[in-house]
Protein backbone atom coordinates (compact mmCIF):
# COMPACT_ATOMS: atom_id res chain seq x y z
CA UNK A 1 0.00 0.00 0.00
CA UNK A 2 1.28 3.21 -0.69
CA UNK A 3 2.15 5.93 1.53
CA UNK A 4 3.47 8.63 -0.62
CA UNK A 5 1.20 11.41 -0.46
CA UNK A 6 4.08 13.72 -2.28
CA UNK A 7 0.98 15.16 -5.09
CA UNK A 8 -2.07 16.03 -4.54
CA UNK A 9 -3.27 14.47 -7.64
CA UNK A 10 -1.94 11.00 -8.65
CA UNK A 11 -2.51 8.42 -10.96
CA UNK A 12 -0.68 5.34 -9.91
CA UNK A 13 -1.16 1.26 -9.99
CA UNK A 14 -0.55 0.91 -6.33
CA UNK A 15 -3.89 0.54 -3.80
CA UNK A 16 -4.24 4.39 -1.35
CA UNK A 17 -5.40 4.16 1.54
CA UNK A 18 -8.17 6.70 2.16
CA UNK A 19 -7.35 7.57 6.27
CA UNK A 20 -3.69 8.32 5.04
CA UNK A 21 -4.76 11.02 2.25
CA UNK A 22 -7.34 12.82 4.48
CA UNK A 23 -4.54 12.57 7.56
CA UNK A 24 -2.17 14.39 4.71
CA UNK A 25 -5.26 17.13 3.60
CA UNK A 26 -5.62 17.71 6.98
CA UNK A 27 -2.14 19.33 7.18
CA UNK A 28 -3.28 21.90 4.84
CA UNK A 29 -4.91 23.75 7.82
CA UNK A 30 -5.98 24.06 11.02
CA UNK A 31 -9.23 25.45 10.29
CA UNK A 32 -10.80 22.18 8.51
CA UNK A 33 -14.49 21.62 9.49
CA UNK A 34 -15.61 19.38 6.99
CA UNK A 35 -14.21 16.76 4.80
CA UNK A 36 -16.40 15.05 1.67
CA UNK A 37 -14.54 12.29 0.00
CA UNK A 38 -16.24 10.28 -2.60
CA UNK A 39 -14.32 6.73 -3.25
CA UNK A 40 -15.26 4.47 -6.44
CA UNK A 41 -15.26 0.69 -5.66
CA UNK A 42 -14.98 -2.03 -8.26
CA UNK A 43 -19.03 -3.59 -9.13
CA UNK A 44 -19.52 -6.79 -10.08
CA UNK A 45 -22.43 -6.69 -12.14
CA UNK A 46 -23.13 -3.65 -14.53
CA UNK A 47 -26.20 -3.60 -16.41
CA UNK A 48 -26.60 -7.42 -16.07
CA UNK A 49 -23.73 -8.77 -16.84
CA UNK A 50 -21.31 -10.23 -14.38
CA UNK A 51 -17.82 -8.85 -13.80
CA UNK A 52 -15.04 -10.74 -13.29
CA UNK A 53 -12.09 -7.93 -13.51
CA UNK A 54 -11.33 -4.13 -14.18
CA UNK A 55 -8.66 -3.02 -16.32
CA UNK A 56 -7.90 1.07 -16.15
CA UNK A 57 -5.95 2.94 -19.04
CA UNK A 58 -4.77 6.55 -19.22
CA UNK A 59 -3.14 9.03 -21.79
CA UNK A 60 -0.12 10.02 -19.27
CA UNK A 61 0.45 13.40 -18.63
CA UNK A 62 -2.58 14.45 -20.05
CA UNK A 63 -4.72 13.02 -17.42
CA UNK A 64 -2.53 14.27 -14.89
CA UNK A 65 -3.18 17.68 -16.24
CA UNK A 66 -6.62 17.21 -16.46
CA UNK A 67 -6.98 16.40 -12.64
CA UNK A 68 -4.51 19.36 -11.74
CA UNK A 69 -6.97 21.31 -13.22
CA UNK A 70 -9.81 20.02 -11.75
CA UNK A 71 -8.52 20.56 -8.36
CA UNK A 72 -7.73 24.40 -9.77
CA UNK A 73 -11.24 24.99 -10.35
CA UNK A 74 -12.80 23.09 -7.40
CA UNK A 75 -10.57 24.90 -5.33
CA UNK A 76 -11.16 28.34 -6.51
CA UNK A 77 -14.69 27.76 -7.55
CA UNK A 78 -16.33 26.37 -4.62
CA UNK A 79 -14.07 28.12 -1.75
CA UNK A 80 -12.57 24.72 -0.36
CA UNK A 81 -9.11 24.82 1.37
CA UNK A 82 -8.04 21.97 -0.53
CA UNK A 83 -8.39 19.11 -3.00
CA UNK A 84 -6.55 15.70 -3.60
CA UNK A 85 -7.38 13.43 -6.40
CA UNK A 86 -6.20 9.22 -7.08
CA UNK A 87 -7.20 7.29 -9.65
CA UNK A 88 -5.88 3.82 -10.17
CA UNK A 89 -4.58 2.12 -13.23
CA UNK A 90 -4.15 -1.24 -14.64
CA UNK A 91 -6.32 -4.25 -12.89
CA UNK A 92 -8.84 -3.41 -10.93
CA UNK A 93 -10.39 -7.03 -8.63
CA UNK A 94 -14.43 -6.11 -7.46
CA UNK A 95 -14.35 -4.46 -4.18
CA UNK A 96 -11.09 -2.83 -4.92
CA UNK A 97 -10.75 1.27 -5.03
CA UNK A 98 -10.15 2.68 -8.01
CA UNK A 99 -10.88 6.55 -7.57
CA UNK A 100 -10.60 8.50 -4.72
CA UNK A 101 -11.41 12.57 -4.25
CA UNK A 102 -10.86 14.31 -0.90
CA UNK A 103 -12.63 17.79 -0.61
CA UNK A 104 -12.19 19.55 2.36
CA UNK A 105 -13.36 23.13 3.69
CA UNK A 106 -14.35 25.38 6.73
CA UNK A 107 -18.15 24.13 6.06
CA UNK A 108 -19.67 21.00 5.12
CA UNK A 109 -21.73 22.75 1.84
CA UNK A 110 -18.64 24.01 -0.24
CA UNK A 111 -17.28 20.40 0.01
CA UNK A 112 -20.71 18.22 -0.87
CA UNK A 113 -21.10 20.68 -4.48
CA UNK A 114 -17.36 20.13 -4.88
CA UNK A 115 -16.68 16.94 -4.55
CA UNK A 116 -19.83 15.52 -6.55
CA UNK A 117 -18.62 18.53 -9.13
CA UNK A 118 -15.27 16.52 -9.50
CA UNK A 119 -15.74 13.58 -9.97
CA UNK A 120 -18.21 14.47 -12.86
CA UNK A 121 -15.81 16.72 -14.12
CA UNK A 122 -13.20 13.44 -14.20
CA UNK A 123 -15.35 11.38 -16.24
CA UNK A 124 -16.27 14.28 -18.61
CA UNK A 125 -12.33 15.75 -19.21
CA UNK A 126 -9.89 12.98 -18.06
CA UNK A 127 -8.33 10.37 -20.72
CA UNK A 128 -8.92 7.26 -18.53
CA UNK A 129 -10.84 4.12 -19.97
CA UNK A 130 -12.05 1.15 -18.28
CA UNK A 131 -12.25 -2.26 -19.91
CA UNK A 132 -14.39 -4.89 -18.11
CA UNK A 133 -13.78 -8.60 -18.38
CA UNK A 134 -17.65 -10.73 -18.39
CA UNK A 135 -18.13 -13.97 -19.26
CA UNK A 136 -18.44 -12.39 -22.51
CA UNK A 137 -15.05 -11.71 -23.22
CA UNK A 138 -12.93 -7.58 -22.93
CA UNK A 139 -15.23 -4.83 -23.41
CA UNK A 140 -14.21 -1.34 -23.55
CA UNK A 141 -16.92 0.46 -21.94
CA UNK A 142 -18.96 3.58 -23.13
CA UNK A 143 -18.68 7.02 -20.98
CA UNK A 144 -21.94 6.73 -18.93
CA UNK A 145 -22.98 10.51 -16.81
CA UNK B 1 8.19 18.93 -39.93
CA UNK B 2 7.46 15.96 -37.81
CA UNK B 3 4.33 15.38 -35.59
CA UNK B 4 3.47 12.23 -33.12
CA UNK B 5 0.43 10.96 -33.28
CA UNK B 6 -1.01 8.57 -30.34
CA UNK B 7 -3.36 5.98 -30.13
CA UNK B 8 -5.47 5.06 -26.93
CA UNK B 9 -7.77 2.07 -25.49
CA UNK B 10 -9.91 0.75 -28.11
CA UNK B 11 -8.35 2.86 -30.66
CA UNK B 12 -4.96 1.54 -30.07
CA UNK B 13 -6.69 -2.16 -30.15
CA UNK B 14 -7.93 -0.75 -33.97
CA UNK B 15 -4.80 0.67 -34.91
CA UNK B 16 -2.68 -2.09 -33.72
CA UNK B 17 -0.16 0.32 -32.94
CA UNK B 18 0.41 2.86 -29.87
CA UNK B 19 1.67 5.78 -32.23
CA UNK B 20 2.49 6.96 -36.26
CA UNK B 21 4.81 9.71 -37.03
CA UNK B 22 3.71 11.88 -39.80
CA UNK B 23 6.05 14.78 -42.02
CA UNK B 24 3.42 17.73 -42.22
CA UNK B 25 3.70 20.76 -43.94
CA UNK B 26 3.33 24.07 -42.43
CA UNK B 27 -0.23 25.15 -41.93
CA UNK B 28 -1.46 21.68 -41.66
CA UNK B 29 -4.36 21.97 -39.02
CA UNK B 30 -5.58 19.06 -36.64
CA UNK B 31 -8.54 18.43 -39.79
CA UNK B 32 -5.92 17.93 -42.41
CA UNK B 33 -3.67 15.39 -40.32
CA UNK B 34 -6.77 13.50 -39.75
CA UNK B 35 -6.86 12.77 -43.31
CA UNK B 36 -3.14 11.49 -42.81
CA UNK B 37 -4.32 9.47 -40.01
CA UNK B 38 -6.98 8.22 -42.23
CA UNK B 39 -4.23 7.03 -44.72
CA UNK B 40 -2.76 5.14 -41.63
CA UNK B 41 -6.23 3.81 -40.16
CA UNK B 42 -8.59 3.56 -42.35
CA UNK B 43 -11.46 3.17 -39.84
CA UNK B 44 -10.59 6.40 -37.76
CA UNK B 45 -11.37 8.88 -40.34
CA UNK B 46 -15.18 8.34 -40.13
CA UNK B 47 -15.19 8.11 -36.03
CA UNK B 48 -13.01 11.32 -36.58
CA UNK B 49 -15.80 12.65 -38.38
CA UNK B 50 -18.60 11.64 -36.58
CA UNK B 51 -17.26 13.34 -33.27
CA UNK B 52 -16.58 10.09 -32.21
CA UNK B 53 -13.22 10.55 -31.14
CA UNK B 54 -11.64 13.41 -29.62
CA UNK B 55 -8.61 14.90 -30.62
CA UNK B 56 -6.06 16.47 -28.27
CA UNK B 57 -3.06 18.87 -29.21
CA UNK B 58 -0.29 18.21 -26.91
CA UNK B 59 -2.93 17.19 -23.81
CA UNK B 60 -5.51 19.79 -24.43
CA UNK B 61 -8.73 19.14 -26.57
CA UNK B 62 -8.67 21.64 -29.06
CA UNK B 63 -10.71 22.99 -32.18
CA UNK B 64 -9.89 21.32 -35.46
CA UNK B 65 -8.92 24.06 -37.19
CA UNK B 66 -5.72 24.32 -34.71
CA UNK B 67 -2.48 24.22 -36.98
CA UNK B 68 0.32 21.81 -35.42
CA UNK B 69 3.82 23.21 -35.25
CA UNK B 70 6.85 20.37 -35.30
CA UNK B 71 7.30 17.93 -32.42
CA UNK B 72 3.40 18.69 -31.10
CA UNK B 73 2.20 15.55 -29.76
CA UNK B 74 -1.58 14.86 -30.71
CA UNK B 75 -3.84 11.96 -29.66
CA UNK B 76 -6.96 9.96 -30.96
CA UNK B 77 -9.08 9.80 -27.71
CA UNK B 78 -12.12 7.43 -27.73
CA UNK B 79 -14.96 8.78 -24.99
CA UNK B 80 -13.55 8.70 -21.38
CA UNK B 81 -14.79 5.98 -18.85
CA UNK B 82 -12.47 6.42 -16.15
CA UNK B 83 -14.42 7.00 -12.36
CA UNK B 84 -16.76 4.54 -11.81
CA UNK C 1 -8.25 3.29 18.06
CA UNK C 2 -10.84 0.95 18.29
CA UNK C 3 -11.53 -1.37 15.39
CA UNK C 4 -14.65 -2.63 16.86
CA UNK C 5 -17.03 -2.43 13.97
CA UNK C 6 -19.83 -4.20 15.47
CA UNK C 7 -22.67 -1.79 15.47
CA UNK C 8 -23.09 0.37 11.88
CA UNK C 9 -24.20 3.79 14.38
CA UNK C 10 -21.95 4.32 17.18
CA UNK C 11 -21.32 7.34 19.82
CA UNK C 12 -17.64 6.80 21.22
CA UNK C 13 -14.96 8.72 23.08
CA UNK C 14 -12.02 6.63 21.12
CA UNK C 15 -11.33 7.72 17.73
CA UNK C 16 -11.87 5.96 14.36
CA UNK C 17 -10.36 4.56 11.06
CA UNK C 18 -12.16 6.04 8.10
CA UNK C 19 -10.28 3.33 6.38
CA UNK C 20 -11.51 0.43 8.39
CA UNK C 21 -15.37 2.08 8.48
CA UNK C 22 -15.09 1.77 5.07
CA UNK C 23 -13.71 -1.57 4.05
CA UNK C 24 -16.53 -2.84 6.72
CA UNK C 25 -18.91 -1.12 4.99
CA UNK C 26 -17.80 -2.58 1.81
CA UNK C 27 -18.57 -6.07 3.15
CA UNK C 28 -22.03 -5.02 2.60
CA UNK C 29 -22.51 -6.33 -1.19
CA UNK C 30 -20.04 -7.02 -3.84
CA UNK C 31 -22.29 -4.32 -5.73
CA UNK C 32 -21.26 -0.56 -4.68
CA UNK C 33 -19.98 1.63 -6.99
CA UNK C 34 -19.73 4.69 -5.07
CA UNK C 35 -18.79 5.38 -1.65
CA UNK C 36 -19.53 9.15 -0.42
CA UNK C 37 -17.87 9.27 3.24
CA UNK C 38 -18.44 12.86 5.11
CA UNK C 39 -15.41 13.33 8.18
CA UNK C 40 -16.02 16.66 10.47
CA UNK C 41 -13.43 17.69 12.00
CA UNK C 42 -12.32 20.16 14.70
CA UNK C 43 -11.89 23.67 13.68
CA UNK C 44 -9.58 26.12 15.62
CA UNK C 45 -11.73 29.09 15.12
CA UNK C 46 -15.39 29.90 15.21
CA UNK C 47 -16.55 33.56 14.73
CA UNK C 48 -13.45 34.99 15.13
CA UNK C 49 -12.52 33.33 18.40
CA UNK C 50 -9.90 30.90 18.80
CA UNK C 51 -10.88 27.26 20.35
CA UNK C 52 -8.31 25.53 22.25
CA UNK C 53 -10.46 22.34 22.36
CA UNK C 54 -13.75 20.78 22.09
CA UNK C 55 -16.29 18.38 24.49
CA UNK C 56 -19.17 16.68 23.28
CA UNK C 57 -21.75 15.65 25.50
CA UNK C 58 -24.85 12.95 24.63
CA UNK C 59 -27.77 11.72 26.03
CA UNK C 60 -27.42 8.26 25.98
CA UNK C 61 -29.72 5.63 24.57
CA UNK C 62 -31.77 8.41 22.71
CA UNK C 63 -28.42 9.48 20.30
CA UNK C 64 -28.01 5.69 19.35
CA UNK C 65 -31.57 5.69 18.85
CA UNK C 66 -31.87 8.73 16.21
CA UNK C 67 -28.43 7.67 14.46
CA UNK C 68 -30.23 4.35 13.67
CA UNK C 69 -33.72 6.33 12.39
CA UNK C 70 -31.56 8.60 10.19
CA UNK C 71 -29.33 5.36 8.71
CA UNK C 72 -32.89 3.24 8.34
CA UNK C 73 -34.13 6.54 6.55
CA UNK C 74 -31.34 7.08 4.35
CA UNK C 75 -30.67 3.45 3.00
CA UNK C 76 -34.88 3.15 2.57
CA UNK C 77 -35.40 6.82 1.15
CA UNK C 78 -32.66 7.17 -1.25
CA UNK C 79 -31.97 3.69 -1.88
CA UNK C 80 -28.56 3.44 -0.49
CA UNK C 81 -26.68 -0.42 -0.44
CA UNK C 82 -25.51 1.07 3.37
CA UNK C 83 -25.19 3.79 5.96
CA UNK C 84 -22.91 3.72 8.66
CA UNK C 85 -22.57 6.74 11.64
CA UNK C 86 -20.24 7.31 14.01
CA UNK C 87 -19.76 10.10 16.72
CA UNK C 88 -17.15 11.06 19.26
CA UNK C 89 -18.05 12.81 22.55
CA UNK C 90 -15.49 13.70 25.57
CA UNK C 91 -12.43 15.77 24.50
CA UNK C 92 -11.46 16.77 21.21
CA UNK C 93 -8.51 18.02 20.20
CA UNK C 94 -8.16 20.74 17.30
CA UNK C 95 -8.13 18.72 14.02
CA UNK C 96 -9.50 15.53 15.49
CA UNK C 97 -11.98 13.38 14.07
CA UNK C 98 -15.65 14.36 15.35
CA UNK C 99 -17.95 12.72 13.36
CA UNK C 100 -18.19 10.08 10.31
CA UNK C 101 -20.68 9.11 8.28
CA UNK C 102 -20.68 6.87 5.25
CA UNK C 103 -22.94 6.73 2.16
CA UNK C 104 -22.19 3.33 -0.02
CA UNK C 105 -24.61 2.44 -3.22
CA UNK C 106 -24.93 1.36 -6.99
CA UNK C 107 -24.40 4.61 -8.23
CA UNK C 108 -22.72 7.65 -7.00
CA UNK C 109 -25.71 10.32 -7.41
CA UNK C 110 -27.32 8.62 -4.32
CA UNK C 111 -24.56 8.41 -1.77
CA UNK C 112 -23.84 12.44 -2.38
CA UNK C 113 -27.37 13.02 -1.58
CA UNK C 114 -28.22 10.67 1.31
CA UNK C 115 -24.92 11.47 2.88
CA UNK C 116 -25.54 15.36 2.66
CA UNK C 117 -28.90 15.24 4.02
CA UNK C 118 -28.27 12.42 6.93
CA UNK C 119 -25.62 15.30 8.60
CA UNK C 120 -28.24 18.01 8.07
CA UNK C 121 -30.51 15.58 9.93
CA UNK C 122 -28.12 14.50 12.41
CA UNK C 123 -27.59 18.18 13.27
CA UNK C 124 -31.52 18.68 13.74
CA UNK C 125 -32.60 15.34 15.43
CA UNK C 126 -29.78 14.09 17.56
CA UNK C 127 -29.06 14.97 21.14
CA UNK C 128 -25.60 15.61 21.48
CA UNK C 129 -23.89 19.26 22.27
CA UNK C 130 -20.84 21.30 21.31
CA UNK C 131 -18.72 22.97 24.58
CA UNK C 132 -15.92 25.00 23.02
CA UNK C 133 -13.22 26.33 25.31
CA UNK C 134 -11.70 29.57 24.20
CA UNK C 135 -9.67 32.19 26.07
CA UNK C 136 -12.89 33.70 27.24
CA UNK C 137 -13.59 30.32 28.95
CA UNK C 138 -16.34 27.55 28.32
CA UNK C 139 -19.33 27.93 26.08
CA UNK C 140 -22.00 25.51 25.26
CA UNK C 141 -22.45 26.48 21.30
CA UNK C 142 -25.87 27.11 20.38
CA UNK C 143 -27.19 25.28 17.11
CA UNK C 144 -26.22 26.28 13.23
CA UNK C 145 -27.56 24.88 10.19
CA UNK D 1 -46.40 7.13 40.34
CA UNK D 2 -42.75 8.21 39.41
CA UNK D 3 -41.18 9.66 36.46
CA UNK D 4 -37.75 10.50 36.38
CA UNK D 5 -36.43 14.32 34.30
CA UNK D 6 -32.87 14.46 32.94
CA UNK D 7 -31.26 17.77 32.63
CA UNK D 8 -28.55 17.77 30.07
CA UNK D 9 -25.40 19.77 28.49
CA UNK D 10 -26.47 23.75 29.82
CA UNK D 11 -29.32 22.68 31.33
CA UNK D 12 -27.17 20.35 33.69
CA UNK D 13 -25.26 23.38 34.22
CA UNK D 14 -28.13 25.77 35.16
CA UNK D 15 -30.03 23.04 37.17
CA UNK D 16 -26.69 22.36 39.13
CA UNK D 17 -28.24 18.28 38.90
CA UNK D 18 -28.43 15.37 36.73
CA UNK D 19 -32.02 14.55 37.43
CA UNK D 20 -34.98 14.79 39.39
CA UNK D 21 -37.61 12.24 40.10
CA UNK D 22 -41.12 13.31 40.55
CA UNK D 23 -44.08 11.77 42.22
CA UNK D 24 -47.04 12.47 39.84
CA UNK D 25 -50.97 11.85 39.44
CA UNK D 26 -52.17 9.47 37.04
CA UNK D 27 -53.39 11.48 33.52
CA UNK D 28 -50.76 14.38 34.03
CA UNK D 29 -49.22 15.56 31.06
CA UNK D 30 -45.70 16.64 29.80
CA UNK D 31 -46.73 20.32 29.89
CA UNK D 32 -48.13 19.54 33.79
CA UNK D 33 -45.08 17.83 34.73
CA UNK D 34 -43.24 21.13 33.50
CA UNK D 35 -44.52 23.08 35.93
CA UNK D 36 -43.09 20.72 38.67
CA UNK D 37 -40.18 21.21 37.32
CA UNK D 38 -40.26 25.11 36.96
CA UNK D 39 -40.15 24.52 41.27
CA UNK D 40 -37.84 22.47 40.99
CA UNK D 41 -35.31 24.63 38.72
CA UNK D 42 -37.14 28.25 38.21
CA UNK D 43 -35.01 28.88 35.33
CA UNK D 44 -36.39 26.21 33.31
CA UNK D 45 -39.79 27.32 33.11
CA UNK D 46 -40.08 29.94 31.34
CA UNK D 47 -37.47 28.49 28.57
CA UNK D 48 -39.80 25.41 28.32
CA UNK D 49 -42.98 27.92 27.59
CA UNK D 50 -40.49 29.76 25.17
CA UNK D 51 -39.38 26.43 23.58
CA UNK D 52 -35.82 26.91 23.73
CA UNK D 53 -36.03 23.78 25.37
CA UNK D 54 -37.23 20.70 24.11
CA UNK D 55 -38.88 18.00 25.85
CA UNK D 56 -38.14 13.94 25.46
CA UNK D 57 -40.63 11.39 26.44
CA UNK D 58 -38.36 7.49 26.45
CA UNK D 59 -36.00 9.22 23.49
CA UNK D 60 -38.78 10.79 21.46
CA UNK D 61 -39.86 14.28 21.34
CA UNK D 62 -43.70 14.35 21.67
CA UNK D 63 -46.30 16.73 22.19
CA UNK D 64 -46.61 18.52 25.40
CA UNK D 65 -50.14 16.99 25.98
CA UNK D 66 -48.51 13.54 25.95
CA UNK D 67 -49.64 11.86 29.38
CA UNK D 68 -47.19 10.43 31.36
CA UNK D 69 -46.88 6.99 32.77
CA UNK D 70 -45.61 5.57 35.83
CA UNK D 71 -41.14 4.92 35.13
CA UNK D 72 -41.21 7.08 32.11
CA UNK D 73 -37.84 8.67 31.64
CA UNK D 74 -38.15 12.72 30.54
CA UNK D 75 -35.36 14.84 29.27
CA UNK D 76 -35.09 18.15 28.77
CA UNK D 77 -32.46 18.73 25.92
CA UNK D 78 -31.17 22.28 24.66
CA UNK D 79 -30.62 22.99 21.56
CA UNK D 80 -28.42 20.49 19.78
CA UNK D 81 -25.29 21.27 18.58
CA UNK D 82 -23.65 18.09 17.40
CA UNK D 83 -21.81 17.07 13.98
CA UNK D 84 -19.58 20.15 13.58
Amino acid sequence: MSTALESKVRIQREDFSVTDEIEAIKKSSRNIGGITSFLGTGRESNKGETISELNFEHYPQMAEKKLAEIREKAIKDFGLIDMSIIHRIGNIEIGENIVLIIACGEHRQETFKACEWAIAELKRTTPIWKRETTSKGEVWVQATP
Amino acid sequence: MMVTVKYFASLKQMAGKEEDQFNVNEDTTLEQLSELIEKSVPQLGNMVREKKVIISLNYDVVPLDTVVKDGDEIALLPPFSGGI
